[in-house]
Order: structure tokens, then sequence, then C-alpha cells
């Protein structure tokens, strides 16, 4: 069912070509469109408007400056440790996009076990934190380093457990199989916009994005970076490029989870009236589907410009006393539901 | 030194513990973690060395001096007019509340009073540098635990009373305004209106961060029950301002020691709370805003007209003789011991700064917290360096 | 009434601010975004923000008007006012009147790089030949630069402003700057 | 406090210190050597150094539970002055008369060249208190630390601006110098550097004419003057 027929070095130089591409975008449009402009417009500023049209190359313009800067290592650094972790860190990044579906056909690869395989490597992350906040000598990024673990750790169990209902819904581990079983499920034999998980799964979509949140380091849960305690935590001695990679990594992330969010949650790329497998939305489904993860980032954003964070040991009461029980209450339900319907 | 020896005690310990093969694998040394003095949360360059046991703090001590300027030598070495250029800058966000104590010290010891006009303009501007403070202060505490947006909106808002008070005196920040007898200048025209205008602003404002962080739950969750100070150690270690008041005490200068200005000329309340720890400071912080504007108003409708200089000599000499005068100022009692021999200048200048005394409480409060708590009581007791270090 | 979470609360405000930042325009031109009316904060190298005018930036010397008393160099607190001068003959004022000995000026600095920018010298001036100038873009790469001799400060005099008029009640008169 | 204060209020307010001292003086006792009173104002008493501590303990326990500050004040001159050319540093106008050098110490009195300095506040009676105390020659004086825990920082102070040892402080290490600082920085004859190593600019005085010239320059003003028809 291919679009076209090509060699397979032909499709996986495509394929890694569009990746390179579109991570830093992806970064790009996220930093500009919410860290600098929305964020300004909250708090009654412009933002960089200097450079190119409305300090749209602004980004552009820091990244040249990073790539400048001098690769400074701590004297006390373990230091290949210190070098590599960015390179894990962005790593887990790029295989999180292998998954992520934009259209029928338009997805890197098909994982029949694709939300596992999510899960899995977005965790990997916290190993190039850890490796960061360990190799840095430096006690901030330890502190840092350490909580990140602690965070991720407990909140990659709320997160599994919201995506459980959705894959007991759609039954199937398949992100395009939960995009058409979205695109074809009815909300009491009302089919016209398909069955968007959100509406069943309003709390697994909840739980979801706090999760998410805290797995991004996103404003309530920010404590590994926690600028005015730990000033900037386990990135803290990082310059120049290593320290742009961490950046890049952190907003490509926050793009890949917003987007498994409006898969899973939001119909994905489908456009109601269309059939499933229309080759039309190979075109279109990308645009739909970046203009669900604005959606979807715009909120991510929104908590993050607004709300002070929490402490660390308050938020893993939240996620252990609150967030587990609450997922594990949405599974059994959903679980009942697909039983008696 | 008390953190030697904890550690000391804390290494005789866990060598027991090893002895007597109790789980030792599992006990931490502590380590020691320097915060600052270059770090986001000191405002300046204070540094506390905590020794940690995890994230928990065992011993945090104060360090500082990286700014200390001296102020009371120079006091001793330069002419009346010429020290309220420096005391200026002692607190940097409510300047003109500096002035007022030690010039009001010097009328003290000469004898003089300046005419009623100076004293409610005086007031007015003893205010707004009030507010000019306090709303930094309301916003910053928002970024100190980790909210961005309040520290712009508090920018945002300051810059329109700062405004305000360059209007009068010229300057932003160091107005340099107060004159032993009066003041240097009258208001210029069509300033009251817009100074209303400015204030129906600031009331905006404290209703926006009643709206973004008091009420805000994590901000609560943060806050309430750390660094709990009771009233009674309160006064011990001479906290003041709105950190006395959070703690239950009803004490303020402005109400109980007026030194002459108009405060008892208008209808205003000073806010206590009970419970003693960030939030209530916060809290009581907020009310005093709102309770600023208002003396504000209050004020501006009723100066009296006439001049705003007593009749002092060209050339100040202060007649021998001690005085102690202080005042209610945004971050608590600032006060000056003024020493003259009947000279140009004073002989000797104490400068009694509020925050010198609410951080000298920060090793007693800071034992047990959380290191992100650390930075949350920090905040709430309100300090700015040039106010410690002087 | 129940109350709205304060966590809901605050993302309103945000969301306020973001509003009023974008569309600050009233009636049907709402719907035109204009950040750059909406936003509080000054462009300042395209757009220069307008101190008020009583605003200390720098000060001006009317050099007819200093005798080269001194009297601005002994009281300022930084010592950062250097002035010398010697006297000479002048005409007398009218006819038949004796030759008069008047004061001239010969170097008059202010090292800005000093200055607290308190306002004494200017205070304490008898004559009129101080005043302070709102100006405040004379920031030089080079600190001895700051140093300005009596021919830079006497070109401030043009940015000198009139002195404003004062609220209602005040005695004070409202003095007047030699053009 | 507006120009005209109401005449019962004035003997109100003198009572209250008035009583506050006679209150004082019995509770002290033999402590309090002696005591000064500026009507509305404020109230000093001098106490025994010997009894520093009992004094604050006293003070504390008749309501004066509120710590202000602890300082100390040197009355001996400083040698150098404001360290401006002394033919002005009496003052800015040259036909004043110079300041008589005054070696009185101040309020409630005092022997030594040092003197300490406490400030407490009551309130329940709104009332503020200064209490001093001559240092001897040890420089020595109980600490108040376990009366009033915030004197510990303004001991630390005193002790390293003044040279004045507190016994029974555990810390008494430099609060604002660094470590190895040598010297009492507020102490009269500590001299500060950043006053001698500029001269005053406001030394300099106008150049007079010199006299061999003046007669030449007077005669060459009134021809041009005369040339030019009697304008300048």
């Amino acid at each position: 069912m291919s679009l076209l027929a090509l060699a397979y070095w032909q499709e996986t130089g495509i394929k890694l070509g569009l990746a390179l591409a579109v991570i830093p975008t992806t970064s790009l449009v996220l930093v500009y469109l919410f860290l600098f402009k929305m964020m300004a417009f909250m708090q009654s500023r412009l933002g960089p408007n200097d450079t190119g049209p409305y300090g749209s190359l602004q980004l552009i313009a820091e990244a040249i400056k990073f790539l400048q800067k001098e690769d400074i290592h701590p004297a006390q650094a373990d230091r290949r440790v210190f070098r590599m972790a960015p390179v894990v860190v962005l790593a887990s990044t790029f295989l999180l996009y292998v998954v992520l579906p934009a259209g029928p056909d338009a997805v890197v690869e098909n994982l029949d076990t694709g939300v596992f395989y999510a899960m899995a490597v977005s965790s990997l992350s916290v190993l190039g934190i850890l490796m960061a906040g360990w190799a840095s000598a430096n006690k901030y990024a330890l502190l840092g380093g350490l909580r990140a673990a602690g965070q991720l750790i407990a909140y990659e169990l709320p997160l599994i457990l919201a995506v459980m209902g959705v894959v007991v819904q759609a039954e199937s581990l398949n992100l395009q199989r939960i995009v058409e079983a979205q695109a074809t499920g009815e909300i009491f034999g009302f089919g016209a916009i398909g069955n968007p998980f959100i509406l069943t799964q309003f709390l697994a979509f909840l739980i979801f994005m706090i999760a998410a949140q805290a797995e991004l380091t996103q404003t309530p849960f920010d404590m590994p970076v926690a600028e005015t305690e730990l000033v900037g935590g386990f990135h803290i001695e990082y310059t120049g490029f290593r320290f742009l990679l961490f950046f890049m990594a952190e907003f490509g992330t926050a793009f890949a989870f917003a987007a498994l969010a409006s898969v899973m949650f939001l119909g994905g790329w489908w456009i109601p009236g269309f059939d499933v497998d229309d080759n039309i939305l190979n075109i279109l489904g990308p645009g739909v589907m970046l203009g669900k993860i604005l959606l979807i980032s715009f909120f991510i954003f929104w908590v993050r410009f607004t709300y002070p964070r929490l402490r660390e040991d308050q938020l893993q009461k939240f996620a252990w006393k609150v967030l587990i029980p609450l997922a594990l209450a949405n599974i059994v339900l959903t679980g009942i539901f697909k039983v008696v319907f | 030194m008390t953190a030697t020896s904890d550690r000391e005690q804390m290494a005789y310990v866990s060598a027991q513990a090893a002895d007597a093969r109790v789980n030792v694998e599992l006990d931490t040394g502590d380590m020691t973690l320097n915060i600052g003095p270059q770090h986001p949360a000191t405002h300046g360059t204070l540094r506390i060395a905590c020794q940690l046991d995890g994230e928990q703090v065992v011993v945090a001590e104060p360090i500082m001096g990286y700014m200390h300027r001296g102020y009371e030598k120079l006091c001793e070495v330069r002419t009346y007019p010429q020290c309220t250029t420096l005391i200026n800058r002692i607190d940097w966000l409510g300047s003109f509340a500096n002035e007022v104590p030690f010039i009001l010290a010097a009328e003290r010891l000469m004898e003089v009073e300046a005419p009623p006009r100076a004293q409610w303009i005086r007031t007015i501007l003893f205010e707004l540098s009030r507010i000019a403070n306090l709303a930094l202060f309301l916003g910053d505490m928002g970024v100190q635990i980790g909210a961005l947006t309040p520290v712009f909106f508090a920018f945002r808002d300051r810059e329109r009373v700062l405004n305000q008070i360059e209007e009068v005196t010229g300057g932003r920040f160091h107005p340099n305004f107060d004159r032993i007898g009066g003041l240097k200048d009258d208001l210029p025209k069509g300033w009251i209106e817009e100074t209303h205008a400015v204030m129906i602003k600031m009331r905006t404002f404290c209703d926006e961060m009643e709206d973004l962080l008091v009420g805000n739950e994590i901000f609560q969750a943060r806050c309430r029950g750390v660094g709990v100070i009771p009233s009674d150690v309160a006064l011990g270690y001479g906290l003041s301002g709105a950190n006395l008041r959070a703690s239950g005490v009803d004490w303020d200068l402005r109400r109980d020691a007026n030194p002459g200005l108009a405060w008892n000329e208008v209808d205003w309340k000073v806010w206590t709370h009970p419970d003693g720890d960030s939030f209530a400071r916060y809290w009581v912080r907020l009310q005093e805003t709102r309770e600023a504007t208002r003396i504000v108003d209050q004020l501006l409708g009723g100066i009296p007209s006439g001049p705003i200089m007593a009749k002092v000599p060209r050339i100040i000499k202060v007649p021998a003789g001690e005085a102690y005068l202080s005042t209610e100022n945004p971050l608590g009692e600032m006060g000056y011991y003024v020493v003259s021999k009947g000279d140009l200048g004073p002989f000797r200048v104490k400068i009694r700064t509020p925050s010198f005394n609410n951080i000298s409480v920060v090793p007693w409060v800071m034992k047990g917290v959380y290191v992100p708590d650390v930075i949350t009581i920090l905040g709430s007791l309100y300090f700015i360096l040039g106010d410690i270090d002087r | 009434m129940p109350q709205l979470p304060g966590l809901i609360k605050g993302l309103g405000v945000t969301a306020r601010t973001a509003g009023r930042t974008l569309f600050p325009k009233r009636g049907w031109k709402t719907l035109i975004p204009a950040p750059q009316k909406g936003a509080v904060t000054v462009q300042y190298p395209h757009e220069k923000e307008a101190p008020p005018d009583r605003a200390r930036g720098v000060i001006a010397l009317h050099e007819e008007n200093c005798t080269a008393c001194m009297l601005c160099s002994r009281s300022c607190p930084d010592w950062c006012i250097y002035i010398e001068g010697h006297k000479v003959k002048a005409p007398p004022r009218r006819e038949g009147g004796k030759p008069r000995t008047v004061n001239m000026l010969d170097r008059f600095d202010i090292d800005y790089a000093l200055c607290m920018y308190c306002g004494i010298c200017v205070e304490v001036c008898p004559f009129d030949a101080l005043f302070w100038t709102p100006e405040y873009e004379y920031s030089e790469p080079r600190i001895a630069d700051l140093l300005h001799d009596k021919d830079r400060l006497g070109e401030w005099m043009e940015t000198v402003p009139d002195f404003l008029d004062y609220e209602a009640g005040s005695e004070q008169k409202v003095r007047k700057v030699p053009r | 406090m507006t120009d005209e204060t109401p005449p019962d209020e004035t003997q109100k307010i003198d009572e209250e210190r008035d009583a506050l001292l006679a209150d004082l003086s019995e509770g002290l006792n033999e402590i309090l050597i002696e005591s000064h009173l500026r009507p509305h104002e404020d109230l000093w008493i001098r106490v025994d150094k010997n009894h520093w501590q009992d004094a604050a303990q006293i003070a504390k326990s008749m309501g004066f539970a509120y710590f202000g500050f602890i300082s100390a004040i040197d009355w001996q001159l400083a040698p150098e002055g404001r360290y401006e050319d002394t033919e002005f540093d009496g003052g800015l106008d040259e036909e004043e008369d110079p300041v008589e050098p005054d070696n009185s110490t101040g309020y409630a009195g005092g022997e030594t060249r040092f003197q300490l300095l406490m400030q407490l506040y009551s309130l329940e009676r709104q009332l503020g208190l200064v209490v001093k105390a001559d240092l001897g020659d040890d420089m020595t004086v109980d600490s108040v630390r376990e009366v009033f825990p915030g004197a510990d920082w303004h001991e630390r102070e005193t002790h390293e601006m003044f040279g004045i040892s507190f016994a029974g402080h555990p810390t008494l290490q430099p609060l604002y110098l660094p470590t190895e600082f040598e010297g009492h920085p507020l102490r009269k004859d500590f001299p500060l550097l950043a006053r001698q190593v500029k001269p005053w600019p406001g030394v300099v005085d106008i150049e007079e004419i010199p006299e061999h010239l003046e007669a030449q320059l007077e005669a060459e003003v009134m021809a041009a003057f005369e040339a030019n028809g009697g304008a300048s």
C-alpha cells in the first residue's frame, strides 16, 4: 500500500532526511509560537521581534550563537559521559518520531506495538538526564538529575496506565489502528465525527496530559530544572551546542507527546468525511495533525507559563496517591464497559 | 562552628552504626550545598551554606558581606545632605522610604519640623515607594517558586508607580528628594490625577496576583506551613514589618510610633495573620499593598496648601545630641541612630535595617526543611541585599 | 456560589492578559491583532522612552552664569566635579566706574563615571548655572570618555526643558531656564 | 504630630516615660548608672557593663521583649576629619568659625572611649528604650544571645567593626569582612582609604591675578573700554 515504490535504501534515506529536518523544525515552531510569542503576550510583552519578520528567525540566530560557543567541560566531570548525555536525550526524542503517524502511509515505521514502543523509548531520556546530572560533578546538577529520575519513574506509570484505557478500547497497540478505531467508531450510533477517545476516555486524557507535563518537566513539575532553586538542574554545566541539544530535545519531545496525545485522544490525522485509507489524507493528514498538536501544545505551555512548581515530595504524593489509583480505576471501568457493550 | 560539630556527630553516629552491623548501606553522608553567592533566589549576592541530608536541610547558615559598602563609615565623612545620597541606596526598591527616617532624625536633633504640606507629600511618596517595593515582591515570590508570569506583571505595573515617583523627584530609584526641613520641590501640575489612575491600576494588579498566586492550589501547597515563625521567636530575633505581622503581632510603627507623618490623618488598617508561615507573609504584604493604595488615594485628596520648606540655614549644622528614629519601611523597621557633635556631618550613624534582622532568623527557621522550601522561605522573608549588607 | 478552583482562575488571568496584548483595540477593530500597541514595553532602539521633565539624566552647564565659586565642587559627595579658574579684569558696568575683577572658568569637568546623580551640585548653585536635563543617551565604550568637559556640558543646555508648573496649593515659584 | 501638640497629650507622654523610668530604676536597681529622657522622643539608660546581660534580662521581663539592634559608638574624634582640606573642613563657607573639637560623650553620660548600645521595644507600652554601657579596657561584655536570639548577628557585627568581644558567644567570626581582614573599620582611627587615594577636588581655589600684572591688566581693560565708547 505504499505511495511510491522505492528501494529500501532510498526509502530509508528519505525518512532519515525527513526526520533530521522535521525534529529541529518542530522544536523551532514550538519555541517560536509558544515560548517566544505566547509567553510574551501573556506577560504584556512583544517577545523577540527584530530578527526576521516578527522575530521568527530569532531561534536560528540563537542556534548560531550557541554553535559559536566554546565547548566547556567542568574540570571534575566524567568527560565521556558528560559529552554523551545530551546525545542520549536527543536520541530518545528521535526514536519517538519513528512511530508518529501523520497519514495512512505517512509514518516512518508502522509498528504493531507502537504504543508500547513509544512509552519505552520516551523513558530513555531519563538515562541521559541522569548521566548529565551525575557526570557534571556539580551538586545542583546531581540534585536535578536525581529529581528527574525519581519524577520520571513516578510518572511513567500513570502515563502507561492512562494509555492502557485507550489500548483496551481500540483493541490495538498499533497507533494507526488506534486512529482507525477512532475514525470508524460511533458514539451511541452517531458516527459522523467518529469516536475521538477524548470523549470516552476523558479521565485518561487528563491523566495522560498531567503525566506528560511531568515527563516533559514542564512547569508545575519542573523540579529537575527549577531555575530559581537548582539554576537549571541537570543541564547547569552545559553550554553551547550541547545545551542546544538538550533544548531541542525538550521541545522535540513536547511536540512528540502532543502528537501522541492527538493520535490517541483526538483522532489523529483522520478528517471526518474521508475514508480511513484515502490517499488524500497522506497530504491533508499532516496538516490536521499539526493543528491538533499545536492545540495540545498550547495547553501544555499555557499551564507552564501560569503555574508555580510543586515540591518533589508533593509531586510524588500526587502521582502515587491520586493519579495511579485514578488510572487503575479508569482501566477497570474501560474493561467493564468493553465487556458489557 | 555548629555545622562542623553536627557533621562530626553524624560521622560518629554512622561509624557506630557500622560497628553494630546496622544497615549502613542506607546511611548517607551530608552534602554541603552553597546556595549563592550567585544564585537567582538570593536577589544579589547572599550565600546560604546548607548542610543537606538528601534534600533535607540540616543546618543553613547565611553568609553575607559580598556587598558590604560600609555606609556607616562613609556617612561619618559626609555632610547631612550628602548622606541622603548614600542612604537612598540601602533598600534600592523603596528608596524614598530610606531617606525619611534619617531626615526625621536630623530634624529632631535640630528641632525643626517640616511644614504640613511637606509632611503630606512625604507620606504619599513614602507609600508610593512601599507600593513599588512590595509590588515587586508580590511578583518575585511567584518566580521563586516557579511561576514565571507574575514577575512580569509586577515589573509592568511597578513601572507606573516608578514613573509617578520620577515625575516628582526626578529619580526612579534614587529620589534624593527629602531635605532637612522639608522637600526639594513641590508636586508638578496634573500629578495628583495621574497618581489616582495609577492607584486603580495597582489595585487591579493586586487582584490579578490574588487570582494568579494566592488562590492557586499549588502556591498554597508550597507556602502553607512552610517556614513557620511563632510570634515570640519573631520578637526575639527582632523581625519587623510584614514578617512580624504575619506572625500575629499587631505592631506597625506607622500607627504605634508615628514620627509626625500624615498617617494618622487618614483611615487605614494594620493587617495581621495568625499563621506565621510563608503564605501568611505573602498574604499580609498583598493586603498591605492594597492598603497603601488606599492611603495614597486619601492623602492625595487632602494635601494642605502652604510652603514645602521650613526655615533652615543654608549650611546645615546639627546640634549635638543623639536620636534614634525609625519608620515602617516596605521591608520593616528601618531606623537611624544618629549621633551628632554639632558638626556639618553626623558623628556616628547606626543604620538598623529591617532585612538584617529578618534574615538573622534563617538558621532557626530552616532546620529540617527541603531545598525548595529554602527558596520559598527566603523569598517570603523578603530581603534586599543592600539592606542586609548596607 | 461555589468557588472556581484557583488553578483555573490563574489560567484565566494569563489568557486575559494575552488577549489584551494581542487585541488592544476596542469595537470592531478588536479583531485586528495589534501587539505593538498592546504590549507595555518600549522597543528601545526603534522608539525612545520619554522620561519626565524632572528626570535626572545629565547635568547641563550654562557657562555664562558660572562664576567658578567652587560651591558645587565642594559639596559633591563623590568628588567628581573639577573646576579651575582664574581672575581677570573686566571693564566696569557703567561709565566712570572702576574695572571689576571677575572669575574666568578654565575647566569644568564632571566625571559621570563617578557621579551618583544626587543633584546636590544643581541645588547648591546660587547662580543658575547648572541644570538637569532628561537626556540619557551618552554612554561610552571607554570609561574615560564619561568625563564631560565644559563644552560638552554646555551642549546639553539645549535639551534642558522648562520648569513645570506646580500643583494647586503650592507656594513655590516656577523658575526660568536661562536661554 | 502637628505643630501644636495639645498640652494634655504632652503631659501624658511625659508621664508614660517618667513612669517607665521609675519602673526601670526600681527593676534595675544599682545596675542603672545614669539616664536621660527627651520628652516625647526617647529614653536612654546607661547600665553597668558587668551586668549587661542582667539588664537585658530584666528589661525583657519588664515587657521589652522586642529586640531592635546592638551596636557601639567610638567616642574618639577621627584624626582625619572628613578628609577634605582643613581650611574648608569646618564648613563650606570660609567665614564660618572652625568647629571646636568636642570630646564629650552623648546622652546618659559615659567615661570610656567605646560605648555599647542596644535598642529595645515594649509592645504593651508602645515605647522604645536605648540601653548603653561603658566598655572598659578589656573590651569584653557578656553576650545577650541567650536573652534575645537576634543579638547573635548584631554581636558578630559589633565584634568585627569595633573589636568588642562578647563572652559566651560561640561563633564570633566576621560577618561582613573577609576572614583575614585586619583592623576594626568602624573605629574612628581606622583610615578610610577611598578618601585617601584621591585628593579633594574642592581644595583647588581660583587663581588670583599676579600682583605685578594687576595694574597693567587694569589699564588694558580700561583702554579697551574707553575705545569702545563705554559699552563693554
